[in-house]
């Protein structure tokens, strides 16, 4: 049987799948078994409490939806009072993300949140709908490597940060984190995006903007990916648009040590276990013995091509 | 080379007779089979879908939440949720009466006898009664009577006396009145189109029942007039309430904050999900509809 | 009856459906009436004859396609000779779509284009999947601020440049078109992508990277038309996923005066022409007498929302 | 506030009785019915539509572009071509013989009689037969029977013999012998199961062909072996010939250069789009398969 398990860094994941920050609690222990899953990610905190945006906070789009949440919240005390002990009942490492608008309050939070029963602190630096103009560090390299670095010396967890798909140079702000000392890379956050409605013509959603999340932006995600983990040293941490076993695989091969998963989940509640399952026996029928082989075999030294054609582009 | 794939979404929902590789859920995410799936009148359809038992566990003011067919050939992305019209466990079956509308709901009114239909849940938390509540009042209008009206059924389980005020459009479209009366309820209609559905008239109705020590609570659904109504007549008479709400939903789990409604709670607004800190609220925190 | 006219600077469209470069061409006559259009849009062409990039050209993806084509065609002299004519032979004006690595030689290009027949330039800065970076004039403002003053100093025509969705600010690279002296903004090119093959590890195009097509998207590319437009002073082309009279007016809504059309002409090779005909009864049944009054209309000053939440970010 | 929009894709394409607002098209987007859509065996379904009647266009080596509907609920976003197997003027019928491999014809093999299915066409340069040819030999194999059965019609029509050599697996695989025969085609088959679909065996016949003046042109559709082998021996032996090519498509009307084929001409490589330079091509210039 395939050993499914891959590392990040110096963390151990049982498998490679976990849930994406936002779209997870641990209230899905409800519908699945919560110590199946690769990590558990609870939904990004800010320090101070959060009503987060106006309703409503979700439209659905021609093909998928688009949201914006506000990252609510109560804050950090009852965070680690109330919501690390309901995570804490699981196995799974538990990676909590946090967010802040402000480097040293970012900072402080990440000293706050170095206690035993957090194993990974996540930062997202890419939350497109925490203001309305959708800036954040990751869409810059110099803010990205600013902000990782105080995070990186305000804590001794493994710092994962969570790039932006909605960043122009994808690669330079993947290398300005890995200098800045993250621990691995999380790639991507939700595409900014507007929907108005032509019956009312005002905008869908009570914040205006919202992040697109779609199957169908797979591709341009895991082109990011690829991208990346040719110019990186360490693990990336595929997210978007995974619905399936063969997703998994396929951001694997592309380079990652393992994926996040929002949208799927809300479609089949154990969409997670179910892709754990699939990907077990995906592996098996194959032969497969380590997943963890599969991490960047993409075949593309030798690609097959219409030799005329290839040419003509001098390959 | 390896087969290329061919599901485009992975799924282990229960089907009818698997086996539970989980007992300790809550919450399933279910593979029915459509039993009926009838007009109720113009607008609304009542479908009767047989489902695992775990999935009968459903209480009164719980949801589902549906993976709807397309319509049109082209995907519906989300989930829609519907509250339990009612459960028959007997038959193995739960029930909705529900509103084609958009997409969705269009894509499941398509659904025939004998297709599959995917459904997660229970979810959310329903009515409850307390003990010292002998006879309460039911207001609902429109979907609020899906909601409501196993409610009904729980009331006279509990030995409670119901009184049902179904509020419509017109007698045409009134919907449920011959089941709230099947559970017990005495039913008392009110209609636009006759005018008896004015606020006025349902206020001195609800002034009856109270003086007639009728209405040990009130119970709505459905309308943002009729939570008007009873929030003020329940404070100032001192009825308690409760109301189901509705938000447009993701997770259905909790998770993702998106199903959020304003509350003053203490003299503090603040927000609560639809999905698991209600659909059902004490009426008197709701702030609007 | 509504009035579908728009102009575009000095150019007046009969209404604001056009096809989207490289996704038409005269040959459509054969199913549809090109008289019919707002305008004809020929694919982008290049000064030397180019064969394209190898196949497969196209994949299909989650939820559309990607595609790298590589911009093949015989050369401008073979496009004036042979090309041109048969645009010339319908009413609509002709827009030309042309593209080069080098700022000089695209000079060169846009001088040798100011034809009679051609109507306008459009400079394609933008396309993904000419060289196997991705890299194009549209992802940096600099970059696009030279090729467009270059361009308008070479071309009497008018200017419009067709952007790039992958760049990170697409609003400083749009200002910086608008200063080089663009008459127009085409809005924007496809999403730079990938896919892996699951079945043999290797990229399912010949060409590796392709431009996602999908009608998901558009609410990413309607997020950047209204960002636009709220800065710029020249007209806009909105392209992205359009489907649907609908779309139409999301777009013109959103700050477009007009949209280009790709995808939903390759499902329904009839489309273009039904949209123009459910455009003008949408109009009609809601009593608009120009479609130009939806240019821009979009209701965003005055969001109702939850006011406790509104609060909550300070709106 | 006006109605939300319903339909997700706008569409004015010929239904049967259509007046056609267009007349000058020569391709048209139309709805026609499925009239049957039955196995042919294993993998093969044969599926007849009825069509506007200026779908009965079509000719020999045309094809149409199909929007084949979802096998699993998800969108099927591009169309897929297929080969004109037969036009019935009679009947207003075009048919095709398809192999159902992916999403797309997994999908058009669950179309039921009566059910509507969205076929642009008819598409593409087909098979021409010059007046100089008296004899043909069709060379068939897979898919490629689909393409090829349409010429042996037209070569009935125009007073040209056909031999047709099908190639199959097996005999129980082997389609469309009796389609070719009642067409006043000689049939020979040859299969794998025996050996005789080796190409030194197919060479002999043609050979045998070729020296009963039976030759004047191979006509090839399906199979890369047989491809070359004719190429190989029509060469050698001056007998032309014409391939149908296959390759992925997007627009169909030869603007997105997405369905190019490498072809010598005059010692010369160029690229050629299947779409509208094809699906029929010159054998000789062909550059593989
Ligand atoms: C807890 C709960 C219980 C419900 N129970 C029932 C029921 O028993 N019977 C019934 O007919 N309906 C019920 N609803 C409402 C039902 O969910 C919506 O009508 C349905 O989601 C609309 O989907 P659609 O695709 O048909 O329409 P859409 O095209 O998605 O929307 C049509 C209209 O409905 C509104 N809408 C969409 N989703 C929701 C939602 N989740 N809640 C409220 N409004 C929404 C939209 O804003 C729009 O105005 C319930 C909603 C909730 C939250
Ligand atoms: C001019 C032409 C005529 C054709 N006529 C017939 C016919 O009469 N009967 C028939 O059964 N098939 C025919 N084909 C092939 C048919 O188009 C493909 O089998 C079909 O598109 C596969 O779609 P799918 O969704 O089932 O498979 P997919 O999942 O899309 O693909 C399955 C396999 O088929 C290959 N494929 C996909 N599209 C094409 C394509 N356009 N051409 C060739 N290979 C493709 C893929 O690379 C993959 O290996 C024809 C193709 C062309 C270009
Ligand atoms: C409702 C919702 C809420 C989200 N909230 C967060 C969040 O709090 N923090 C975060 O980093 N990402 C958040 N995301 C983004 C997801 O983590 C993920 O990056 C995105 O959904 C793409 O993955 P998917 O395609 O699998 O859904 C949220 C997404 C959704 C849909
Ligand atoms: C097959 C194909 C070829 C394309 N070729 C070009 C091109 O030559 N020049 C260009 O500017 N855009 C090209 N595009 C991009 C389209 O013009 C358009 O920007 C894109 O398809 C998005 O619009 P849509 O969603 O309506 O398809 C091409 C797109 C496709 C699908
Ligand atoms: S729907 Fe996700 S929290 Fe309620
Ligand atoms: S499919 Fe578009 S050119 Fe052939």
């Amino acid at each position: 049987m395939v050993d499914l398990s891959v590392r990040i860094g110096d963390l151990t994941l049982q498998n490679p799948v976990t849930p994406a920050s936002g779209a997870f609690s641990w209230e899905y222990n409800d519908v699945i078994d919560l110590n199946r899953l690769g990590g558990l990610v609870a939904k990004t905190i800010c320090r101070e409490p959060r009503l987060g945006n106006p309703t409503p906070r979700m439209a659905e789009t021609e093909a998928g939806i688009i949201q914006s949440i506000g990252l609510p919240g109560k804050g950090i005390q009852y965070f680690l009072d109330h919501i690390v002990p309901e995570y804490a009942k699981f196995k799974p490492p538990l990676i909590v993300s946090a967010s802040s608008e402000d480097i040293d309050e970012f900072a402080l939070l990440a000293s706050e949140l170095d206690v035993p029963d957090v194993d990974v602190l996540e930062a997202n630096i890419s939350c497109p709908t925490r203001n309305t103009t959708g800036g954040n560090f990751a869409m810059h390299e110099e803010h990205t490597r600013k902000v990782v670095a105080a995070l990186r010396a305000a804590t001794k967890k493994p710092l994962w940060v969570k790039l932006s798909p909605n960043a122009g140079d994808i690669v330079s702000v993947a290398l300005a984190a890995e200098e800045g000392g993250a621990d691995c890379l999380v790639i991507a956050n939700t595409f900014l995006s507007l929907k108005i409605r032509t019956d009312n013509f005002r905008p869908a959603l009570g914040n205006k903007f919202g992040g697109l999340v779609s199957p169908a932006l797979k591709p341009i995600v895991l082109r990011m990916v690829y991208q990346v983990a040719k110019q990186v040293k360490i693990p990336i941490i595929g997210i978007g648009g995974v619905t399936k076993a063969e997703d998994v695989v396929e951001y694997m091969l592309a380079g990652a040590s393992a994926v996040g998963i929002g949208y799927a989940g809300f479609r089949n509640p154990t969409a997670l276990v179910s892709i754990i399952d699939d990907l077990e026996r995906w592996c098996d029928e194959r032969g497969i013995e380590k997943v963890s082989d599969l991490i960047g075999a993409v075949r593309d030294d030798d690609m097959e091509m219409d030799t005329l054609a290839a040419a003509s582009i001098g390959v | 080379m390896w087969p290329e794939p061919c599901q485009k979404y992975s799924n282990s929902a229960l089907r009818i007779d698997d086996q539970d590789t989980y007992p300790q859920r809550l919450v399933g995410e279910f593979v029915g089979l459509v039993v009926s799936n009838d007009w109720a009148n113009a607008e609304y359809k009542h479908m009767v879908v047989r489902v695992h038992p775990k999935a009968l566990e459903a209480y009164a003011g719980q949801m589902f939440h549906l993976l709807c067919p397309s319509p049109d050939g082209a995907e519906v992305w989300m989930r829609r949720p519907m509250s339990v019209y009612r459960v028959d466990r007997d038959a193995g079956c739960v029930e909705f009466l529900y509103k084609t509308e958009g997409r969705g709901t269009r894509g499941m009114a398509m659904l025939k006898a004998g297709d599959e239909f995917n459904i997660a849940g229970p979810l959310g938390k329903g009515f409850s009664l307390k003990p010292e509540w002998k006879n309460i009042v039911v207001l609902g209008r429109g979907v609020g009577l899906a909601t409501l009206a196993p409610l009904a059924q729980l009331a006279r389980n509990s030995g409670v006396r119901v009184t049902a005020i179904l509020s419509a459009r017109s007698p045409e479209v009134l919907m449920s009145k011959d089941y709230f009366e099947s559970l017990g309820a005495s039913v008392v209609t009110v209609f636009d189109s006759d005018g008896s559905s004015a606020v006025e008239n349902v206020e001195t109705i609800l002034e009856g029942l109270i003086a007639d020590s009728a209405a040990d609570a009130f119970f709505t659904c459905g309308s943002a007039r009729l939570l008007k109504l009873t929030q003020r007549l329940g404070k100032a008479r001192g009825v308690p309430g409760q109301v189901a709400m509705e938000q447009i939903m993701v997770c259905g789990f909790g998770a993702c904050y998106v199903c959020v409604r304003t509350f003053e709670v203490g003299g503090v607004k603040v927000l609560k999900r639809v999905c698991r800190d209600g659909p059902v609220f004490n009426m008197q925190e709701a702030v609007g509809w």
